[in-house]
Parts: C-alpha cells; structure tokens; sequence
C-alpha cells in the first residue's frame, strides 16, 4: 500500500520534471514550469520519508523494521539546514555573483552522490552490478564535486589565468588511467580493500581539479554545463541501484539535456568540446588584418548624459564586457531614468554577443529588465535609421562593420548589428583593444563615434548619476 | 558474448527506459530555441537535486548505531538540500 | 482503491513506459513545422504496420489442426504485409 | 539466447522507429527516415520468425514445442502475397488515387488487429487483465477497418455526399453504447459466450462505419489521421498483451503521434475534433458580401500558352481545386516544358492552400517537383512584381485581396499571395463559384486578371499540348 502510493508519487514527479523542462523552454511559462517541477520534487522527498518501507532481498515488506527518531531528526535537520543556508545565500548574494553560487551549488550535488557512494558501497559487496554502479555514481559525483570548486574559483576572480600545468597531457591521461584501474580493481578484484576505494575517490577528485583547470573563464559556461549534466548521470545511476524511478528519470533529463546543451554551446562557440575542455582559444593570438585609418572621438560622461536625455530613442547594445563588469543592474538604472524622462529605450540582442547562446537574456533577466525590451537582431536592425542614440556597452564583434565590408576578416559574412544607421554612436569600453575574434574595429573609426572609455560598470554608475542631477 | 546477451535481456525494461529518457531529454531541449538554452538550464533547478531523494533513502536505511554513517548521511542530505534551495531561491 | 494502487504498482515498469513513450511521440511531432505534418505520417508507412509482427506471433503460436485459427492468421498476416508494403512502395 | 537476440532486435527496431519518424520530420532526411524505420521493421518481422521460442506459463522456454513447417509456409505465403499485391497495387494504381489507397491500407492494419483479437481470445479465458487488451485492440482494430473502408469510398468518390442519416446522433448513441456495453459483459460476465463476441464484433464494425459516414470529403484526411492513430493503439494493446516491446513503441509512437497531427489539423482547420466529425461546413452556408462591380475577362487555351510561352519568369499558385482535380501531374508537365524554353517557373505555396496543412506540399512532392521550386508565401511575395505570369490554379480564397482591403470580409487579416502585383494573372477554375471561406473574389474582376474556365486537369493537359505544338 504504502510502497504503492510512493511509486505513484514517484511518476508523479518524474512527468512534473518532464512537463517541467518543457515549460522552462518558453520565457511565457518558465516560471510555471520550474514551480511544477519544484511541487514534483517536493512530493518525492515526502513520499521518500514517510511512505518509506524496508523490504527483504525477496521483496518482502519489513514490517519489524522502524527508522529510529533520530534518523528523522537528523534528516529533517538537514533539509532544515540546507534550506535556510542555500536561500540565505542564494539572497544575501549579488546577483551578480549568481554565476559561481550556481556552480557552487552543482558541487554540493556531486558531493552529495559522492557520499552516497562512499557509505552505501559496504552494503552491496559481492553483488558486482550494483557495485559498478555505486562506483560510477562516487567516481561522477565527485569530478563534479571538485570541478566545480575550480569553477566557483575561476567565476569568482580568485583564480584568474587558466593554468596550464607542465606535461599536463602526461598527467592528466596518468590520473584518468588510474581512475580507471582503481575503479575496475575495487570493482572486479579486492571489493573489500576500502585503500583502494580511497585511493579510488581520491584519483577522481584530482581528475575533477586537472579538468577543470585549464579551462579558460569565457569556457567556463560550457564546463558548467557539463558538470551539471555529470552530476545528472550520477542520480541517474543512484536510480539505477536502487531501482527509483524518480531519481533515473530525473538522472538522465538533466543528464541528457545537459550534455546536449553543452554540445549545442560548443557549436555556438564555434569549437569542438574537446578543444574547449584542452585548448588555448583559437582567436587568441589574431591580430588586427588591416589598418584601419582614422581619428577616434572621445566623449566625457557628462555630455553623454547631456545627450542621451534629450535624444528620443536609445537603443542599448550590449555585450561581452557588459556581462566581464556585471553592469547588468546599473544598465536597468540607466533605462528606467531614461524611460521616465520620456526617452525610448530598447536592447538590441545579437544571438551571439557574451559567450554562450543567450548570455544576454539570463543577464538582463537577472536584472528584471522587461522582455518585451529585449529586440533581436533581424528585428532591431531596421530601427536603427530612426534612432538617435545607440549606446554600445561592451560589444565588439558583434557591430563589427567588416562583417560586411572586409571579405578578409575572420568575422565576414556575420550578420551584425546595423549601428551605423543612427544618429550617435556612444562606445563604452575599456581601452583600444579588440575582442572575441581578435580583429579591429572599424566603427570606433566612424565619425559618428563617440568612444566612452572605462569599466562598464563605473561608467554607467557615473552616468546614472549625471542623469540624475540634469 | 552470451553472458552480454542475457545481461542485455534481463535489463531489457531498464534499457527501453533509460533510451526513452535520453529521447526525451534530447527532444524537449532540442525543440527550444538556441538563445534560451542557458536560462533553460539554470532554470532547471528542482530536477538536479534529484539526488536529494537518494540521500534521504540511504539515510533511512542506515544503521542507527554507526556515527560515521550517519555523519556522511546527514552530510549527503545537507548538500543535496543547499543545491536543491539555493538554486530555486536563487533564481 | 487499494486495488487500483496495487494495479498502478505493479504495472509501473509498464506504465513509465508508456508514458515516457508518449511524451517521445508527441514531442518528436512537435518539433516539425506545421507544413511538413502531413508528409511525416503518410511517411510514418513502416512504423504503422508493426501490428504484423504480432499477427506473425499469433501464427506461431496457433495450433495447427485448427483450421479456421489458420486461415485467420494467414489473413492477419497477408493484411499487415499490404499494409506495410503498399504504403512503403507507394510512396 | 535466441530470446535475448529477440529482444535485442526488437530494441534495435524501436530506435529506428523513433529516429526513423524524427528523420522524417525533415524533407532532406525524410527518405532515410523511411528507409531507417523501414530497416527496424524488417529486422523486427525476421526475429519474430526465427527468434521464436514458445515460452511456458512460467517463461520457461519449452524446447519440445516445434513450430510446425506448414506454418511457416503459411505465414512466408502470406508475407510473400502481401509484398506483391501491396507493391503491385501502389505501382499500377494512378499515383493521384495515393490517398484512397492508403486509406485502405490503413484498414487492412484494423483487419489485422481485429482479427488478432478473435484468434486470441479463447486461449485467455480466465485473464480479466489480458482479456481487456484482447477486446480493446479487437474493437479499435474494428473501427479502424470499417471506418477507413468507408474512408475509402468516400475518397474513390462513389460515396459522394456526405450522409446525414436520419436520427444519426440517437443511432450513433446507442451503437457507442452497446460496444462498450458488449465489451464489458464478455470481459466480465460471460466470457465464453462468443455470440456475444461475434456481436461487439459486429457493433464495433457498425460503429466504424457511422464515425465515418457524415463526414465530408474535405475533412476526410483528418479521419484517416485518426484512424490510423487508432490502428497504432489496436497495435500497442497486442503489445501489452504479448508483452511486446516493439508492438508497443511502435503502437504508442503512431497513436500518439498520430493523435497530436490530427488536433493540429483540426486547429488548422480551425474547427474543434467534435466538430469535423459531427458538424457540417461552418462556411457552407456564407454568402459574398458585398457586390464586386466590374467585368470578368476570358482567356482561351492558345493565347495563355503562347503568354506562358514568351514570358521570363511564371509563377504557379497551386489551390485546393489542384487536389481536387488531382492535376499535380500535369502540372509538372507544364513547369518541365516551360522550363525547357527558358522560362523560370516557381510554385508559390500559401501555408493553408488546400485543406490540410502541407497539403500542396505532399501533392507536389507526389509528382516529384523539386523542393527547391516550392517558395513559401513570405518568400514568394516580393518577387509577384517582377513576374510576368501568375497562373492561380483551383485557389481561391489565399489570393483573395479582400483580406487586404475589406475588414468586413471573414478572411480579412489573413496574409495572402500578393499575386496582384504581377504583370498578368491567369486564374483557372470551373467557374465563378466561390472557394471554402464561400465569399465573392475581387481578383477576378482585376483588369490585369483572364479567367481560363474549366476542369484543372482538363485546361493544363490541353495547355501542355498547346506548348508542345508552339
Ligand atoms: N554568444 C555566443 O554563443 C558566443 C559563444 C562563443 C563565442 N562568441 C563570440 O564572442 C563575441 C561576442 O561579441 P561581443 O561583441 O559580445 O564581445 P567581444 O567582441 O568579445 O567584445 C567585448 C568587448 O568588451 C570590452 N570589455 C571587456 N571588459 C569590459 C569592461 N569591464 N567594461 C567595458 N568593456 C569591457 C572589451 O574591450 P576592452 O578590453 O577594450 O574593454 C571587448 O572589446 C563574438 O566574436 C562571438 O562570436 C559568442
Ligand atoms: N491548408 C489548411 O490547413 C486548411 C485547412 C482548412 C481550411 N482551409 C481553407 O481552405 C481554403 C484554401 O484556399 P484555396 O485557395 O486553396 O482553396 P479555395 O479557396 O477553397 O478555392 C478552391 C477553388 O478551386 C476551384 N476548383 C474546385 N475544383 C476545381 C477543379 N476540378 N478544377 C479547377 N478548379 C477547381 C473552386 O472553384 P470552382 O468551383 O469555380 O471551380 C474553388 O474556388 C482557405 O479558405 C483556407 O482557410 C485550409
């Protein structure tokens, strides 16, 4: 009876992920759908507390058997704990800093399938099928684990260059090949020797560390994405050994939408994962194809702000840098005083400006900036003739006019944002130097260019406040 | 080459689900357009602490008298709430 | 009630089957644009006549003495084969 | 051994089935889709044959059971006259006779599952659970078969007025009634009384042909969807009964697949379910409006060749009178001669030209024009001015300007082929009469329009000799 209502509960939950996921893929219902899944989720924890009933090897109901009071305290302590701690710091956060907590967060996970491993691989010795599984979810779980403490460090500045260890291919194929030989060992011939199952969890978390290691920050998305979907197949074979259907379901969602969504950000990127997960950038060491002759125009913030006031329609460009300076809440400032002022302002969104597909959208939308001001590309390109003010924060490619002129660029043949078209353009960027691809920029040249330098964020902040005070 | 056979065959109905499964996940972010990939995936935040359910289990079937098992549980349960609630709230 | 969540239970390797499958279905249509629906199905030929492969079970299974279970089973099976043979040739 | 090679080909069999219908999805890949799917099939019938192993109540392979040679010459017969009949009469039937054909087909799967379903049934007396299966497949399979029979007819065109039978919906009532009826008494109360088999038989056939009977012709592809999803499910019961994998992916894949396509054609349509399948025409009764003043002027067959013939650029607008007149053919014809003097021909498909989406799609693709020359409505539109001849062929309402001008017009809002813009336009139908939205169409009276008045079939066949003489 019970068992049967915890199966239901249990299909319950695995259709809420499934309707879940496909509502998130739609702005409309994304919040409907991760609610749905959170209520499937919710029912399967409590279905596993208290429908919980220990069967023999036959399948035989328990029924002697009863969890002490102290394990339920323990228990609810814990989700109790872990609550409040993960919503305090999901809220005292910035959320700016949403990238690494969110990275952080996907390391509790794996740990958690790590520990799963460790305590539940005494029970199954002897049974070599469940034993593999358990080693495959600790081995996961783990790399997850410490991977993502390497990207939480890289997301949060504390580890700034990727390393690039000497003989790193040497030492890196040496930790896989024993986390292989440990794994197949503890499994096939000594089930019993816990070193070896140390040494075993060990390996795996140095495996984690040089993987992540070398990654370069404008990767890190993509490792993310990958760890995430790791720590999916690791549930996925928790699942698998203790025949839950909830926890394979949810395993292999994650874990198969993940990996196909780190393909996908592969693609976009323009590079095979392997090279993302081995390799330099391929742009890096471009330089710029031609001179490009010229003057480039400064421009102070206050005549900015003296400009954008009284203009009528801004158009707001943003791009990588937006997203290096987390500029993304002063640039909502920034519109709103606009708007008030009577000024109409939209975001031009290019598909690939920031680093991965749609780097854009999840930063505005951290910020609350309203959907319907994000336009797209083919949409916003015919606006710019009756714009007065494109305001370019931190993009660089992406309105790079020798995607059009220049058949020699690398970037020939992108579609781009028209900028050119408007009235003003206002730069905003650090210094002269190129982005992504490497290559100069012609529109810094243009005599409608007006250059802003400095960190996006300082700049927008100072310009909010000139804006104030007109 | 036998043994594999019968192993596949008696794990025929695991296999058909884990097959279907990856469909399904393939599909339903395959039909989603590119640009909403990523909020797709940290949106994603209740499925991924999926294994909280796992944590939980092995919890209660722990044997109440070993204070390392019951540490690591505890532990297990711990994080797989953080990851559960912080990404939620979070988002 | 009691029966019916047993029935539920004891199915439930089916059930997930079933659902999960339905989900494969309608998720892989509705990716396709609209226009191409049509040709889709009327090129979905092979798959729609799998019930062959039950008529041909049923053959096997049939006892030979029973002449009308035979010629029934020769119908089914002629049937499914122009099923699946006409609509793959004729498209 | 033999079992597991079994299932393992039965699983290979489900993933093609699933690629397969994915594949064909899209028009690049859809021929390997069928050919992939095709392969999962054949595997599937082949195992089935020589994989078979007879199976004790306790899934012990009983090794004494042989399977005797006579039925394997029955069912190698079988399978054998199947191909042939099938292969002959897809090829020597017209290709324009596809879609009644594949209605029968369709009804033969019905037969099929229906007759299953009468050979199983003694041998699970006693199996509440396996007998329900048993009927449920055996009834669908049933109203499949009788359905999609007069489908056929209906199709064939020797039924050719949808019939209203008197007191239908009382009738229909009560023959829905008695199968449910007969069915749950045979299951559960007498299930070794098989005159009350032989009558659900019965009522399931009856209740086929009354699901069928009122419906017209134009709405006729919705009910085939909706048979042949019904096939799928009759298919997917026999796998829950045999506990056949393949059955059932195979079945649940079409069922609801098949399902899904025919709401959507139904919202295409726009017409719910219930109303295609009980309620006449919405627009059947429509009058024109308003009066349109002007003249309409005539065309016969030589000038329009000799037009055709020394223009540049030709633009088909192929409509639901094409379908009708089942001219897909001789339209190729045309395009091929046309093309062979030098003139540039294109199709330009409006999204809901005909009667079901895609529809000018599958009737081009039929007769083998070539992809590429099917330009989609947003596409086309620009490149009306600089053509010289748009030949509107059994179209109507998707080349009425009213949806432009007239907001008084039911179809007014609907984006429509901007043929106007052409230097001439030919329009070829039987008459003045109007097309499915049953208004008047201003385009007629265009002094740029000639009417080429007649059967499309007729007028194209006589317009390609006139061309081949020129
Ligand atoms: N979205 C995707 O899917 C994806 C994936 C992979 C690659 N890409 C590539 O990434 C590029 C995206 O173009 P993009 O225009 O967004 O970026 P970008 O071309 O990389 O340019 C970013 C610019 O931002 C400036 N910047 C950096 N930090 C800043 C700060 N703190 N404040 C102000 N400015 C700052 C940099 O100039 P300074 O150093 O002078 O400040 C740089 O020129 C394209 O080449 C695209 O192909 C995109
Ligand atoms: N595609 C879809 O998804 C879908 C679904 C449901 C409804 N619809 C509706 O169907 C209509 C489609 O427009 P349409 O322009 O394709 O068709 P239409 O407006 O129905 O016009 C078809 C025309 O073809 C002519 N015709 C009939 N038989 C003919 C023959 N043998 N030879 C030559 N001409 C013949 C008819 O005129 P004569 O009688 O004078 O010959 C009729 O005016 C739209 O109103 C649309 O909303 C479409």
């Amino acid at each position: 009876m019970k068992s049967s209502l915890l199966e239901i509960s249990y299909l319950i939950g695995s259709v809420t992920f499934i309707l879940g996921l496909k509502m998130m893929g739609n702005p409309k219902t994304a919040r409907k759908g991760n609610l749905i899944a959170a209520g499937g989720m919710i029912l399967a924890i409590l279905g596993t507390i208290f429908l919980f009933e220990k069967h023999d090897h036959m399948g035989v109901v328990d029924t002697s058997f009863v969890v002490p009071g102290m394990v339920y305290g323990l228990i609810f302590g814990a989700i109790g704990l872990g609550t409040v701690v993960g919503w305090l710091t999901a809220k005292r956060v910035q959320m700016t800093k949403m990238p690494e907590l969110v990275s952080m967060f996907n390391g509790m996970g794996g740990a958690c399938a790590a520990l799963i491993g460790l305590m539940e691989y005494q029970h199954y010795l002897g049974e070599t099928g469940a034993l593999s599984a358990i080693i495959a979810g600790m081995v996961i779980g783990s790399v997850s684990f410490s991977g993502s403490v390497i990207a939480y460090l890289k997301l949060n500045g504390t580890m700034k260059k990727p390393l690039r260890l000497p003989q790193y291919n040497i030492l890196n194929t040496v930790v896989m090949i024993s986390v292989v030989a440990f794994g197949a060992w503890v499994v096939y011939a000594s089930p019993d020797n816990m070193t070896i199952l140390y040494a075993l969890f060990f390996a795996a978390l140095i495996y984690g560390i040089l993987f992540t290691i070398p990654i370069g920050g404008a990767d890190m998305p993509v490792v993310s994405s990958l760890l995430n979907s790791f720590t999916g197949l690791a549930a996925a074979f928790g699942g698998f050994l203790y025949d839950n259907k909830i926890m394979l379901t949810g395993g292999i969602l994650v874990g198969s939408a993940g990996t196909l969504l780190t393909l996908i950000m592969c693609k976009a990127m323009n590079r095979p994962l392997s090279n993302a997960i081995f390799g330099a950038f391929p742009g890096g060491g471009a330089t710029a194809e031609r001179e490009i002759a010229g003057n480039i125009k400064d421009i102070n913030i206050s005549d900015t702000a003296v400009l954008m006031n009284y203009s009528k329609k801004v158009v707001i460009v943003p791009g990588y840098g937006l997203a290096v300076a987390q500029a993304q809440h002063v640039i909502h400032e920034l519109e709103m005083i606009l708007e008030e002022r009577g000024v109409s302002v939209k975001y031009a969104i290019h598909p690939v400006a920031g680093r991965m597909p749609g780097h854009m959208n999840v930063l505005l939308a951290e910020s609350n900036v309203s959907y319907d001001k994000l336009v797209e590309m083919e949409d916003i390109n015919p606006e710019f003739s009756s714009t007065d003010v494109v305001l370019v924060v931190g993009a660089n490619d992406v309105v790079n006019p020798a995607a059009h002129n220049d058949p020699a660029s690398p970037i020939y043949g992108m579609p781009i944002l028209d900028v050119e078209n408007a009235a003003h353009i206002i730069v905003n960027k650090r210094s002269m130097s190129a982005g992504y691809a490497g290559i100069e920029n012609e529109l810094f040249f243009n005599p409608k260019t007006s250059m802003l330098f400095g960190d996006a964020k300082d700049v927008l902040a100072k310009l909010v406040t000139e804006l104030k005070s007109l | 080459m036998e043994n594999i056979l019968n192993l596949i065959s008696e794990h025929r109905e695991m296999i058909y689900f884990v097959v279907l499964s990856v469909f399904v996940g393939v599909e339903v972010i395959g039909g989603v357009p590119t640009v909403l990939h990523t909020p797709l995936m940290s949106g994603a935040n209740a499925i991924h602490g999926v294994v909280i359910v796992g944590a939980i289990y092995v919890m209660l079937n722990v044997d109440p008298t070993n204070i390392a098992a019951l540490i690591l549980g505890f532990l297990a349960v711990l994080l797989g709430t953080l990851k559960c609630s912080g990404r939620v709230c979070g988002n």
